[in-house]
Parts: structure tokens; C-alpha cells; sequence
């Protein structure tokens, strides 16, 4: 399916539940709220003529001028040779949201590089633990306004003068 | 040499003579672990390759640290390694020498400002000798270790194994382990 | 031994010491020789080990200490006696610190059986190469029990493969064995080269197709028996860290060591023993060699050289080879290795019935096979020469050397190049 | 001087091996036994005994026993390690077998002979295995060969089985 193709039938297949991007910014990606966030992925998943089966790359950034956390998922069909972005919004505070790893298994260890970098907690994940940084590490290193910690187990993180 | 018969108590002479005799048996069999963090690894192997043979000086390689007299961080250490690093170096036998290899594990080098890299070694072992270079070539790191013969060349062994073995200048990590 | 005891009483006036004290002394200085010609030639292995390797992988080798590195085995030993000795937290003690004595004195006791010469042997036992093979098995449990004492899983995997691959291969290796004892009629080791004589088609590996065979398959079950490479999975460094002793530091590490590389060269000396006649001299016979002293040098000078062979031939298979698998090591022994030996062993059987031992026939099969290996022999050197030509790299044989031999020449490496496009376009032409 | 110290490490190691709760270290100390024994065949001028001693019970049979002890799950526990019929049918039969080894011991007409040279003994043995000795030695080989034969069979069901298995499941 070329991508106007994808675009039409995607919108026909989800109504107006959701918001597409400016076509001018280059890839289409649609955003969608965080509350459809886990049933639309599973219908993109699913669905006969999307059957975007393989997620590519699932990663976050923080907006701390929106107060907004952006999670992004890049997924594509390898029957259909088509590829889709889709995004959503979730708050900084209560940085919550739904697990796709049900869906992509392949979300597993996304979503503790997420959870890990950015502190955003997956429900029904079934690992949430840090993935890249110790497990006694604190803070999350990739939010904007993060502060690292002076020393990790006596060893500091600045280089003395 | 001299220094060391002004230091010592009566006898010292013959304690000087033998302490050089095991000096130089431990300086021309200085055996290093084989373990790399990073890139610099690779210039790690590459010294005991054919253009630059450590093995010329009696330096092979061992796979576990009880057997290895040297331990050489080559490359970029997260704080993640930096507590496997230190288990690594107390798994080491007695007597034991760290050599920091390239800008990261100098300084942190390029990765300074990062989240996740140790800004040096030396801030949670005792490093002997730091060689500069990104990735410093196979001459720089040989070089490195003859200074470690040469430190050896000047240490009263015999006295030091009677007296104390503990490194003051070792910072005593204990979260670490 | 007794009257040797009493001569040494009488000679030197000892009478107020009893005779028993004076065998034990004698006991103790004979096992001390032994162990410190086995501790000398072990440590003197592990030099040549490093200076063949050194050039095999176009490299020098240890150069530094002493003329041509040649102290080198000290200076390591001397350096690891002052490391310190670590006992894990979590280790049996008592066992960890008794596995490598366990080790040590299993391949160093068979040094005492080993006829270096004529009358150079500590002892001469009716049973000489059973015991050998008897003794050599303390090992499998020393190793054993280094590997469950360090409380270590790579240690412990070591420990099993290493006590699986030795109990397995005992079997091919003793069946080898006992093909040569069929033909000679005695275990001794002294009596097995008595029988022998000093040409080549005198020797055992010689006497007829079947024992030409037995000296491959047990040559190989050695290797395993050894751990060496291509069998070397108990201490696998990419996979086992260094299998089981992984834990060990210090002078106990050296014990490991040092037995590994006695075991290269036991295995290469009961291989000259049951195969390559020994210590005897070509055109001397054993009457001749013992009333000479000169003869006595000349045989052990024979006997260590075709020993060094050996050697030589195990360390430039380590460093060629890569490692098999285990379950591959395991099919090798049972497979192969063993349904052979037995075929080997039933052929001798039914050779020495059809040739009963002096007769113009059996010399003949001697010659022919003689003959055989000399042909394979000079195949396989002109095959070596054809590729070291094609390749077209400076042969450097040289391992002592000291310096910048063997250097990297850009113009013949294009040479070769241009031999190999050569070839290429003319059989493109061709086509 | 010899004997006394061997047979003292002999019976020493042995009693260990029986009294220790430790089953790995108890195996161990068979070893030392073995190698004990060993040597008393070898004062006993049986050197073939004695090699053979050492290259079947060290070489073959302590190591198969270390690897069923090694291999064993919780070996450790005395549960698993320790498990015997009844202690009270242990003692009795213990008492019986000591009353008839001292019995015999007692009854068999120890002569002191003079110390042999030491002869080759292993053509002795082999010719009395062929001649006077062949029946039990046959009967021998042929146990042996039922032992054989059944433990490749032990092997092949279980094979057999898990391939069934690992058909079913899938």
C-alpha cells in the first residue's frame, strides 16, 4: 500500500479519534490520546490490510515546555511493505501508561529503556525494572531537567579539579 | 637501589639484593587480564599480535583475574562496570598493578558529560600508570607497561610483603562490592 | 636396592647408621632427581611452547630474560611463588589446597618408570607402562576435585569434562597400548626397547600396517588424555574461563601448569618408548651400549631428541588447530577411536600368528612399511614446500631468534599476489 | 615401619569415608583408601594387583562414584544422601560380617614366609585365568556383557521415551 493509500484507509478505519501531522513535515505520523493509545496499536496490529506486525523502534522524548512526555512507535508490515509512526501524549507527573508488549513482544525492552531513561511506568509489563543504568540509580536521566546524583556507591560523578 | 639501603634497618643490603632478584623475576612476567570495556580493547589485542609482541617482555595473557598481575582498563567504564571493574580487581592475587588505557578511562575523554560514564578510573581504583590516546596505538600501551617494570624495579618487595601490603593511596570503595 | 644400601654403608664408613635409613635417604634423593628433571623439563616446555608459538604466529616470543629468553620458565615460576595464594570465600578448603598435589604427584610419580636411557631409569617395574597408565589417573581425580572444591561453575564444568574426556580416552590409549604389549610379551618399559632395535624398520611403529595404525589412535587419545588442544575443553578460555583452575593462584597454579605441560612430555616419551625404539643407537646393540659411557649419553641424547619431536609436534598441533565440540569429542572416542583400536589390536593378534616372530617374512613386512611411511613422510614435506612456495613468504625456522628476523616484506606478499592472478587468469583463459 | 603407616592411612581414610556426613569429601577419602590398598599389594609383592588397583578402582570406579555424587541434586542433604533400609538391620549384619571375617582371621594358618624377590607375577595370572580358572573367568565375561548389554538397553528406552514425548508436545 503506498502511503496516501495507508493514510485513507487508516483514517477511514479509525474515525476521529485521531490527529495526523502536517503532511509538509515530512513522515505521516498520527497522535492519538493516551487512553486509545493500547487498543489502536492492537487494531493497526491486527487488522488484515494494516498488519503492521513488527515494531521497528519505540522510544520517548520529554516536553517539559508542554509538561508532556511524547512516546513514539515506528512500526511496519513486512507482507504489506508499509510503515507507520504513531504517537501520543502523556503527562510528566503521573507518567503512566499502557504496555505493548501483549502486542510487540519486541516492546519488552523498550519500555524498561523508557521506564529506565525517562521514568515512564508501563502497566501489566511483565519485566519493569532498568535496563541500562544500575538498579540503584536515581533519577531518570533523558527528562529534561534532570540533576545527576553527586556520588554513585562512593565513586563521584564529577571529576575533581 | 641506593635509596633503599639508606631506608631499610641493618641487613638490608642482602634483603636489597634479593629483593632485586624477585623484582626481576615479577617485572619479565607481568601476565595481564584479558578484559576490554570498550575500544580501546581492541588495541589490547592487537599488542599481543605479531607487530607488537608483549610476549617479548613475558607478558601473556590470562583469562581469570587470580592469575593475572596486571589489570588494564581498556576503554569507556559505565558506573554498571565500574562494581563488576573493582570485584574483578579484588579477585586479583597480591601483588597487583592497574594501568588506565586511552582518555576514557583516563578522564571519561569524550563521554566527561555524560549520565553513565565514570569520569577516570583512578576515582574508585588505584591506577599505576595512565596512558594517553584514543586508542592509544599498541607502541603507547607497551610503553605503559614497562613503566610498570620500571615501578616494580624500584619497590622493596620483601619488605613490603613483611610489613604491609594495603596501598595507601587505595580509595576503599566499600558500596562498591 | 638392599645391596646397593649395604655398598654405600661399607664404601663410606656409615656403619653406625642402619640399613633402612639409608635406603629411605637413597628413596628420597632418587624421587627428589626425578622430580627435578620433571620440574625441568616442563618449565623448559612452557619456553619452547612460547617461542614456537611466538613463531607460527609470526611472532618472537619471550626474548628478555637470559640468552634467547631461555630463564624465562624461572622468572614465571619464581614470580607465581610470590603471588599471593588465594583461597575463595566459599571453597572446601582442605580440598582446594590438596587438588593440585593430587595433580602434581599423579604425572610426576610416572616420571620415575621413565627409561631416559640404558641404565637411566629410578625404577625398572615389571609392570613399567601399566603403572604408567595407573598412576596417571590421581589426575582425573585431582582434577575433579579442584573443579567441586573452587565452588565455582566454571571450575566445576571443567572439572567434569576434563575427569569424562580422561576416563573416556584411558580406554583407546590402554587398547594401543596393549597392541605393543602383544608384540613385545613384556610390560616393562626397558623390556619394550630391548626388543626393539635402533633403525627405523626395527621399530614398533614400524613392524606391520596394524601397529603403524596404533601409533596414530594413540597419539590422538593422548592428545585428549593431555587436554590439549583440539581437545583442550576442560580449560576452554573462550568458553570456561580457564576450566578448573579457574580459582587457583600462586604456586598452586603452577602446579596445574607445570603437570600439564610434564604430561606433554610423558606422553611424547611413551610414545618414543613403544614405538620409536628408545634410547638405542642405530647399529648399537644394548650388549654394546652398557659397557660404554659414551654410548649410556649417546642413548639418552637419542632418547630426549625423539622425545623433543614429540613435543614439538603437540604444541605445533595446539597452535594450528581449532577446538571440537564436546558431544564431537565424546562420538570421536567411542566411535572411532575405540571399534578401531579393537580392530587393531585383533590384527596384531592374528599377525603374530601367521608370522611367529624370527622369520625373513616378518622383516620384509617391516620394510614395507618402513617404505609406507617414508613415502607419506615425503608426500607430506612436498606438499608443505608446494604451499610455502605458492604463498610466497620468507621461511623463518629460526625460533631463537632474537630480533627483527622474519621481517614483513611487502614485495613478496605482491609476488604471491601476482603467482595466485596468474594461475586465476590462466584458468579463466582456459575456460 | 612402611605397613603400619599405609595401613594406618588405609583404615583412617576408609573410616572417614564411612563416618562423614560430607558425601563428596567421603568419596574423596576412598581415594587415599584405594591408593593405600594399593600399596599394600604392592608390599605384598602383587605388583599386577596393585596397578590394577589403582587403574580400575582410582582411574574408573571413584570417578564414576564422584560423578553420580557430583550429579545428584541436594546431595548435600542427609535426606537424600543417607537414606538406608533400618538401622536395626544394620547393626546385626555388621555384627555378623565382623564375627565371621575374625572367625576366619582366626581359624587360617598364618605362616611367616620369607620375603620373594619380585617375580613377575602377570604371567602366573594369566595362565591361571586360561587354564585352571576358566570357567569363573568365562562365567565373568559373560556378566559383564550382561551389564553391558543391559545398560545400552537402560539407555535406549529412556531415549526412546523422550522422543515419544517431545512428539507428543509438539
Amino acid at each position: 500500500m503506498t502511503s496516501e493509500a495507508l493514510i485513507d484507509y487508516v483514517k477511514g478505519l479509525l474515525g476521529d479519534k485521531t490527529k495526523w501531522a502536517d503532511p509538509e513535515a515530512g513522515d505521516n505520523f498520527l497522535t492519538v490520546a493516551s487512553e486509545d493509545w493500547k487498543n489502536i496499536c492492537q487494531t493497526l496490529a491486527t487488522d488484515k490490510k494494516c498488519s503492521l506486525t513488527y515494531l521497528r523502534n519505540f522510544t520517548g522524548t520529554d516536553y517539559p515546555e508542554d509538561d508532556e512526555i511524547e512516546l513514539t512507535a515506528h512500526t511496519f508490515s513486512y507482507s504489506e511493505k508499509h510503515g507507520l509512526i504513531i504517537k501520543t501524549r502523556i503527562s510528566r507527573e503521573a507518567a503512566v501508561c499502557d504496555t505493548l508488549s501483549k502486542i510487540w513482544p519486541a516492546a519488552i525492552w523498550y519500555e524498561r529503556e523508557i521506564f529506565d531513561l525517562l521514568g515512564v511506568s508501563f502497566n501489566n509489563h511483565p519485566d519493569l525494572r532498568r535496563i541500562l543504568m544500575p538498579e540503584d540509580w536515581v533519577g531518570h536521566p533523558l527528562r529534561k531537567d534532570y540533576k545527576q546524583q553527586e556520588t554513585y556507591r562512593g565513586i563521584p560523578t564529577t571529576r575533581p579539579a | 637501589m641506593d635509596a633503599m639501603v639508606e631506608q631499610g634497618p641493618e641487613g638490608s643490603f642482602v634483603l636489597g639484593k634479593v629483593d632485586d632478584l624477585l623484582n626481576l623475576a615479577r617485572k619479565n612476567s607481568l601476565w595481564y587480564m584479558l578484559f576490554g570495556t570498550a575500544c580501546c580493547a581492541i588495541e589490547l589485542m592487537q599488542t599481543g599480535g605479531p607487530r607488537s609482541d608483549a610476549d617479548r617482555f613475558g607478558m601473556v595473557f590470562r583469562a581469570t583475574p587470580r592469575q593475572s598481575d596486571t589489570l588494564i582498563l581498556a576503554g569507556t567504564i559505565t558506573y554498571k562496570m565500574a562494581s563488576r571493574i573493582r570485584l574483578l580487581y579484588e579477585q586479583m592475587a597480591e601483588p597487583k598493578y592497574v594501568i588506565a588505557m586511552g582518555s576514557c578511562a583516563n578522564t571519561g575523554g569524550l563521554f566527561q558529560e555524560s549520565y553513565a560514564v565514570v569520569n577516570g578510573g583512578d576515582l574508585f581504583l588505584p591506577v599505576d600508570v595512565y596512558i594517553p590516546g584514543c586508542p592509544p596505538r599498541s607502541e603507547s600501551l607497551i610503553e605503559g607497561l614497562m613503566l610498570i617494570q620500571q615501578k616494580i624495579e624500584k619497590e622493596p618487595w620483601l619488605k613490603k610483603a613483611w610489613t604491609n601490603t594495603k596501598n595507601p593511596k587505595d580509595p576503599q570503595i566499600e558500596g562498591l562490592l | 636396592m638392599n645391596a646397593l644400601a649395604d655398598f654405600i654403608i661399607n664404601s663410606l664408613g656409615l656403619s653406625g647408621l642402619s640399613a633402612e635409613l639409608v635406603m629411605l635417604l637413597l628413596v628420597v634423593a632418587v624421587a627428589a632427581a626425578v622430580f627435578g628433571i620433571g620440574m625441568t623439563i616442563s618449565g623448559l616446555l612452557t619456553l619452547a611452547e612460547r617461542r614456537v608459538a611466538g613463531r607460527i604466529q609470526s611472532r618472537i616470543g619471550p626474548n628478555r630474560v637470559g640468552p634467547f629468553g631461555l630463564l624465562q620458565w624461572l622468572v614465571d615460576g619464581l614470580k607465581l611463588i610470590m603471588k599471593e595464594d588465594v583461597v575463595p570465600h566459599d571453597a572446601d578448603p582442605h580440598m582446594f589446597r590438596m587438588a593440585p598435589y593430587l595433580v602434581v604427584v599423579g604425572v610426576f610419580a610416572a616420571f620415575a618408570s621413565l627409561p631416559f636411557g640404558q641404565l637411566l631409569i629410578a625404577s625398572d617395574l615389571n609392570v613399567g607402562i601399566l603403572y604408567l597408565l595407573a598412576i596417571t589417573s590421581l589426575v582425573t581425580v585431582g582434577v575433579l576435585m579442584s573443579g567441586w572444591a573452587s565452588n565455582n561453575k566454571w571450575s566445576m564444568i571443567g572439572g567434569i569434562r576434563a575427569a569424562a574426556q580422561i576416563v573416556s580416552y584411558e580406554i583407546p590409549t590402554a587398547l594401543s597400548v596393549a597392541s605393543i604389549i602383544l608384540i613385545s610379551g613384556t610390560l616393562s618399559m626397558q623390556g619394550i626397547i630391548n626388543e626393539q632395535g635402533g633403525w627405523p624398520w626395527q621399530w614398533y611403529i614400524f613392524y606391520n600396517p596394524f601397529t603403524f595404525a596404533v601409533f596414530f589412535l594413540y597419539f590422538t587419545a593422548a592428545l585428549a588424555e593431555g587436554n590439549r588442544i583440539p581437545f583442550d575443553l576442560p580449560e576452554a578460555e573462550s568458553e570456561l574461563v580457564s576450566g578448573y583452575n579457574t580459582e587457583y593462584s600462586g604456586m598452586r597454579f603452577a602446579g596445574f601448569f607445570l603437570a600439564e605441560f610434564a604430561n606433554i612430555y610423558l606422553m611424547s616419551a611413551i610414545a618414543t618408548t613403544l614405538f620409536f625404539g628408545g634410547w638405542q643407537i642405530p647399529g648399537v646393540t644394548p650388549e654394546q651400549q652398557a659397557g660404554s659411557l659414551v654410548l649410556q649419553i649417546t642413548g639418552m641424547v637419542v632418547f630426549m631428541s625423539k622425545s623433543a619431536v614429540g613435543c614439538f609436534v603437540v604444541i605445533w598441533i595446539r597452535w594450528t588447530l581449532p577446538r571440537l565440540r564436546i558431544d564431537q569429542l565424546m562420538s570421536l572416542c567411542y566411535k572411532y577411536l575405540i571399534p578401531l583400536s579393537f580392530v587393531c589390536l585383533g590384527g596384531n593378534a592374528i599377525y603374530l600368528l601367521i608370522f611367529p616372530k624370527p622369520s625373513s617374512a616378518n622383516t620384509l613386512v617391516h620394510m614395507i612399511t618402513t617404505l609406507f611411511g617414508g613415502v607419506l613422510i615425503v608426500i607430506f614435506v612436498t606438499r608443505v614446500m608446494y604451499h610455502h612456495r605458492i604463498s610466497g613468504v620468507s621461511l623463518d625456522l629460526n625460533f631463537l631468534a632474537r630480533g627483527e628476523k622474519g621481517k614483513y616484506n611487502p614485495e613478496t606478499q605482491v609476488r604471491a599476489y601476482g603467482s595466485f592472478r596468474k594461475k586465476y587468469e590462466k584458468k579463466q583463459g582456459a575456460k | 615401619m612402611v605397613f603400619y603407616f599405609t595401613a594406618l592411612i588405609t583404615v583412617g581414610t576408609a573410616s572417614y569415608a564411612v563416618f562423614s556426613k560430607n558425601i563428596t569429601r567421603c568419596a574423596f577419602s576412598l581415594l587415599y583408601s584405594f591408593f593405600g590398598m594399593a600399596v599394600l599389594y604392592g608390599l605384598l609383592s602383587a605388583d599386577f594387583v596393585a596397578v590394577v588397583q589403582l587403574m580400575i578402582y582410582v582411574g574408573g570406579i571413584l570417578v564414576l562414584l564422584l560423578f553420580a555424587v557430583m550429579l545428584t541434586g541436594n546431595i548435600e542433604l542427609a535426606a537424600n544422601s543417607n537414606k538406608t533400609a533400618s538401622r536395626w538391620l544394620g547393626y546385626p549384619l555388621g555384627m555378623v560380617i565382623f564375627v565371621l571375617l575374625v572367625s576366619v582371621f582366626l581359624r587360617v594358618p598364618w605362616g611367616k614366609s620369607a620375603v620373594q624377590a619380585y617375580l613377575p607375577t602377570i604371567r602366573a595370572i594369566g595362565e591361571s585365568f586360561l587354564g585352571r580358572l576358566l570357567l569363573p573367568f568365562e562365567f565373568l565375561s559373560i556378566v559383564l556383557l550382561a551389564v553391558v548389554i543391559g545398560a545400552v538397553v537402560i539407555v535406549r528406552n529412556r531415549n526412546v521415551c523422550n522422543a515419544s514425548e517431545e512428539e507428543e508436545s509438539t
